[in-house]
């Protein structure tokens, strides 16, 4: 036995026997205990995670789980567990986020027992299951196992109406999407008899792409699809991001939804028969996932549906990346993104701890106390927003550069006017709430939005002072993205993991033991000064577009008309698309799961 | 022929037909209990897709010691765990359902407006 | 928005209706002798000498699948203890008398009571043998327990008090899951391996682990569907109203 | 074709006809002949299945439909009580 | 046999469909436990007697005790729902 042959169960398992710990054990033991036992699991999952890097920098390690180990040529039956560069850095990412929300949580959730660290420990261990899995059943159990703990998470506070339909949305939505990837899982066993993801990519890779493949195939991708919130099944990202408590949503935005643009890249890279039309309809789902992200992130008030959206915008980014040319560069991004998206949502539950509303208007000018620490939470915020657009060292700002280096020059309009909408959108909240920049908007009741208003509170009472751990948790992120943006190691690394994850010739090499192929060494992600030259200027882009808008309350409202009058129209249509309503939203994921499905097949079976 | 076409007609109708109750629902445990009907499309199409004509039961000594061929017993194992999940996706879904009825006074999906925009 | 809302759903269905036609037709007939997982999987369940070849494959072969339904069912035992648990403004109310019911009924409950806790324990320890297992086995013993309450007998059900020790017992049962999957690892076989002696196909005692499996199955499931069981019955019971919404 | 088969061809037209038919119609209370017949003829379809395919270790499944329909049908009888 | 899990997939077919397209859950339940026997069948008729015990002992009284439960908690707390003809209040 080698190292991942222990490390890849114990990084599964390791979190649930916790979690089973901590459940039978947390009502006996004193607050503190659970949390350090659970904030300890955490960072030994993010351990593992990079211990399972370095166990495979040379090549895709693979262990069969029980012994079944097949013979060459032969049919397996068990289970193997594949690990990559790039499966091992998203370990690494689900533990150390999955910390900085405990870490956050120290002083909240006071009434509750040890449910909450069960759950969180619970949800890593589906996250990593399912990116340690190598074949498609078993991706699918640990896609359900993280919804069910994601559907509890999201509708934590049960005090609070929003937060129930949040999640009963979430979850019909995304039980739906199960349901149709194991239809296309049942469809593609009857086809090729096998479930391990490889030796199906090995009977499909030599014959011509049939009904039953690629019907198969892009019903698995339409369920990661849902996990993933393009569109049209983003819907219920935002209503679940905006109502599950704020460490929840750390882990939801920064690596949940994003794992599920690592299925798709993963299951299309290695199981998909040769289809070019495949790529072409995912470039395009992406980038339309981009813009419309972009879009609706400006028109929110509700501060964490703001970000709830320009987490989807950056989602359409990595697909894109992802599925044309931005292999290298779109797992650094991801990195990136992780880190300064989680402390930007912290923050975001820091103002909602202090002063009991996550409403943009309704704060405007609350973050003025001059308490030191809320400056500093001020501080931190302004700097993550600035992170978001591009700004140099930041992980979030090299990956953005390097991806606008390797995708096609027609797609990078997308990327920059994705990546400046959405920082400024976030920049215009945070100078708002917390330097009253601008004038006070007028607040009126508007039905058709949803406020952040009457919010419920996640700790026992309104905090007099921002605590340690709720500044620190953030400071520990961004500081951890500005690492991403900063050591070579992780631009290296972060290179090899794209590349190889996209390379499914390899995978099937590594798992059906017919001899490593050796694939040439990416050139790593690191800082050209063109890409900082752009990181500046998205930068500053994003800057002058808040402070425009921000400014433009001033400007007399006959001159504001023509622009309203031009845009309006199409932004509220949007806007009511997104009616909270689970039937509308079911209906959109049939819809699109057909559009999907017919641009793919028409044009490869004729 | 027929039983070809008859299974996988009916294990698609199923998922369409349970989403098609969600969709016109007016009632939440209404929607979970549609829900779970399209699950259990995914039930028959595993099972036709590891069904043999004449084969018996995948138990080993049973009728005659390994003479006659065994259905496929992978997809069978495959449905045992999809029925837990749908199990407990709609327990869990009942709770939240629950919740909402306290929360929102109402569970009919038309008038829940709490998420919009 | 409505009538939007079913045209969407119609366009959508007959895509997906044309695509299902396009895929399926490309598929072996249902019922067709070649099946290379089956022939795989019995000559492995064989190999282990566990007779049932569906109890093979969850509790040997792919062990793993079902760690992560025990894992699904852990969690959602948890996320429903979660979502009803008493909100800040609800009280715990004495229960409501229980409704007449039926000396017949009363007496039925009790006699099959414990036929059922039979039937339940033959399902889970023969189920490397026969049809059945853990979870099956465990689903019955639950209900063999509510049939207290579908009686009549509510305060009988009280007095064994599922909610004290079935929300303990579930994660223990998981918990154990892991720990003889661990042990494999540790023994040096790998994780999830066998590692007991499998003994002789059909014999009660054989197929190593996947009886161990199963039992420890057994026993996560039934705690865990008395768990839920127990979460809703508090609700319609003894939870108070909350606050006007 | 046996007289087993032929008999678990008629057990399943009545569940599938008549007992399907009373079960989707009325009110939930009507509902629940259907479902009686449903449980009585599901039983003896089974048992005889389990005979006709020569399986005895499969009259299992019919014994515990026997157990959990009796909890089934306390469970309508006893929630479904004031609906009426 | 095979003329039988015609049968019997049709059934079910059908059952199914009258169970999502009924509107009132408390009727939906009665159905849906029918449901449950009818795929138990299709599953002993096709061989998968494991499967078969599974599904009748989650479907004939773990789900519509849970579902009953719910509607019973739904309507105790004046929980409106917009399906036609509540025949409970």
């Amino acid at each position: 036995m080698n190292t991942v042959d222990v490390l890849a169960p114990v990084a599964v398992t390791g979190p649930v026997l916790l979690a089973c710990l901590v459940l039978v054990a947390g009502r006996w033991l004193p607050r503190p205990v659970i949390d350090a036992v659970a904030l300890a699991g955490a960072v030994g999952l993010a351990v593992c995670g990079a211990l399972l890097v370095h166990a495979t920098l040379a090549g895709d390690a693979v262990t069969w789980l029980g012994g079944w180990t097949p013979p060459p040529g032969a049919h397996p039956v068990g289970i193997a567990l594949v690990v990559d560069p790039a499966a091992g850095g998203l370990v690494v990412l689900v533990g150390v986020l999955a910390a900085g929300a405990l870490l956050f949580s120290w002083r909240y959730f006071a009434s509750v027992e040890a449910r909450f660290h069960g759950l969180v420990l619970l949800f890593s261990a589906g996250m990593t299951g399912f990116v340690l899995a190598g074949d498609l059943f078993t991706m699918l159990v640990f896609f359900e196992l993280m919804g069910a703990v994601a559907y509890a998470l999201a509708a934590y506070k049960i005090e609070e109406p929003r937060s129930l339909q949040g999640g009963l949305t979430f979850g019909v939505v995304n039980s739906l999407g199960a349901y149709l990837a194991l239809c296309g899982i049942g469809v593609l066993y009857a086809r090729t008899g096998q479930l391990s993801l490889a030796y199906v990519g090995e009977t499909l890779a030599g014959a011509r792409p049939d009904g039953p493949a690629v019907v198969g195939i892009v019903l698995v991708l339409v369920g990661w699809l849902v996990k993933a919130a393009a569109v049209p099944f983003h819907f219920w990202l935002a209503d679940a991001h905006a109502v599950a408590p704020t460490p929840v949503c750390v882990l939801f935005s920064g690596v949940m939804a994003p794992l599920g643009v690592y299925g798709v890249v993963r299951v299309s890279a290695v199981a998909a028969p040769e289809v070019p039309a495949l790529r072409g309809v995912l470039v395009v789902v992406g980038a339309v996932t981009a813009v419309l992200g972009a879009v609706l992130c400006v028109v929110q008030r509700n501060l964490k549906r703001l970000l709830a959206y320009s987490t989807i915008a950056h989602i359409g980014l990595f697909l894109v990346g992802a599925t044309d040319g931005g292999a290298r560069a779109w797992l650094v991004y991801l990195a990136g993104h992780a880190g300064v998206k989680a402390a930007l949502f912290l923050l975001v539950g820091g103002l909602l701890a202090r002063f009991g509303s996550v409403d943009e208007i309704d704060l405007h000018g609350a973050g003025r106390t001059g308490d030191p620490a809320d400056r500093v939470a001020a501080a931190l915020y302004v700097v993550a927003a600035l992170a978001l657009a591009g700004l140099p060292p930041f992980g979030a700002g090299l990956g953005k550069a390097a991806l606008e280096e390797s995708v096609p020059g027609a797609l990078v309009p997308v990327v920059v006017g994705t990546s400046v909408v959405t920082a400024a959108a976030v920049l215009r909240a945070g100078l708002r709430v917390f330097y009253g920049v601008g004038p006070r908007p007028e607040r009126r009741v508007d039905l058709e939005r949803t406020s952040g208003e009457g919010e419920e509170r996640e700790t026992t009472g309104r905090l007099r002072h921002a605590t340690a751990t709720m500044l620190a948790a953030p400071a520990l992120l961004l500081a951890a993205a500005a690492v991403v943006g900063v050591l070579p190691l992780i631009g290296r690394v972060g290179a090899l993991a794209g590349e190889r994850l996209a390379d499914g010739g390899a995978y099937r090499a590594a798992v059906l033991g017919t001899g490593a192929v050796a694939g040439a060494v990416p050139e790593p992600v690191s800082w050209h000064p063109p890409g900082v030259v752009t990181g500046v200027l998205t930068t500053a882009a994003a800057v002058v577009l808040a402070l425009l808008v921000l400014v433009s309350g001033r400007v007399p409202a006959r001159r504001r008309r023509p622009v309203r009058r031009a845009i309006g129209p199409v932004v509220l249509g949007l806007e009511r698309l997104h009616s909270g309503h689970v039937g509308d939203y079911v209906a959109w994921l049939l819809f699109g799961a057909a559009v999907i499905g017919i641009a793919v097949a028409a044009p490869t079976l004729g | 022929m027929t039983l070809t076409v008859v299974a996988w007609t009916v294990a698609g109708w199923l998922v369409l037909v349970g989403a098609l109750g969600i969709v016109r629902s007016r009632d939440l445990v209404h929607t979970v209990v549609a829900l779970s009907v399209a699950q259990s499309g995914t039930y028959v199409l595993l099972i036709a897709a590891g069904f043999q004509r004449g084969a018996t039961v995948p138990i080993l000594g049973a009728g005659g010691a390994g003479s006659s061929p065994v259905v496929d017993p992978l997809v069978q194992a495959m449905v045992l765990t999809d029925i837990v999940v749908s199990a407990t996706v709609t327990a869990l879904l009942l709770a939240l359902t629950i919740q909402i009825a306290k929360r929102h006074g109402t569970v009919d999906p038309d008038e829940l407006r709490a998420l919009r925009g | 928005m409505s009538r939007l809302r079913l045209v969407l759903f119609g366009l959508g269905a007959v895509g997906l209706a044309v695509l299902w036609v396009v895929a399926t037709t490309g598929l072996p007939p249902v019922g067709t002798d070649v099946h290379p997982y089956r022939d795989a999987a019995v000559a492995a369940a064989a190999a282990h000498a566990t007779a049932n070849v569906v109890s093979s494959i969850n509790f040997d072969q792919r062990t793993f699948d079902t760690l992560g339904e025990e894992t699904i069912l852990l969690a959602s035992v948890v996320a429903v203890t979660t979502l009803l648990r008493p909100a800040d403004d609800e009280r715990v109310e004495p229960p409501d008398p229980p409704p007449a019911v039926l000396p017949a009924t009363r007496l039925a409950g009790w006699a099959l009571l414990p036929v059922t806790l039979l039937v339940g324990a033959d399902v889970v320890l023969h189920g490397h043998l026969t049809p059945g297992g853990g979870f099956q086995g465990g689903v019955v013993l639950a209900t063999a327990l509510h049939l207290l309450y579908l009686a009549g007998s509510f305060p009988a059900l009280q007095w064994v008090r599922p909610t004290r020790w079935a929300p303990l017992l579930e994660p223990a049962g998981s918990g154990l899951f892991v720990v003889v999957g661990l042990a494999g690892l540790v023994v040096g076989a790998g994780f999830t391996a066998e590692f007991l002696p499998p003994g002789v196909l059909g014999a009660p005692l054989s197929s190593g682990t996947v009886l161990l499996l199963n039992v420890v199955a057994g026993v996560g499931v039934g705690a865990a569907v008395v768990s839920l069981l127990g979460q809703f019955l508090r609700q319609e019971i003894v939870i108070g109203p909350g606050a006007a919404p | 074709m046996s007289p087993f088969v032929l008999l678990a061809g008629v057990l399943l037209v009545v569940l599938a006809g008549p007992g399907l038919l009373l079960a989707s119609r009325g009110t939930a209370v009507a509902r629940l002949a259907g479902l009686q017949l449903a449980q009585a003829v599901a039983v003896l379809l089974l048992t005889v299945l389990a005979l006709a395919l020569g399986q005895p270790s499969m009259l299992i499944v019919p014994l515990v439909t026997v157990l959990l329909s009796f909890a089934g049908t306390l469970v309508f009888t006893r929630l479904l009580r004031g609906v009426v | 046999m095979t003329v039988l899990l015609i049968i019997a997939l049709l059934a079910t077919g059908v059952a199914g469909t009258v169970v999502a397209l009924t509107p009132d859950p408390q009727r939906q339940a009665v159905t849906l436990s029918v449901y449950g026997l009818l795929l138990g069948t299709v599953f002993v008729l096709a061989a998968a007697p494991d499967v078969a015990l599974s599904q009748l002992s989650v479907g004939t009284a773990l789900v519509p005790l849970l579902v009953l439960l719910t509607v019973r908690t739904v309507r105790r707390r004046g929980g409106r729902s917009g399906g036609s003809g509540s025949d409970g209040s």
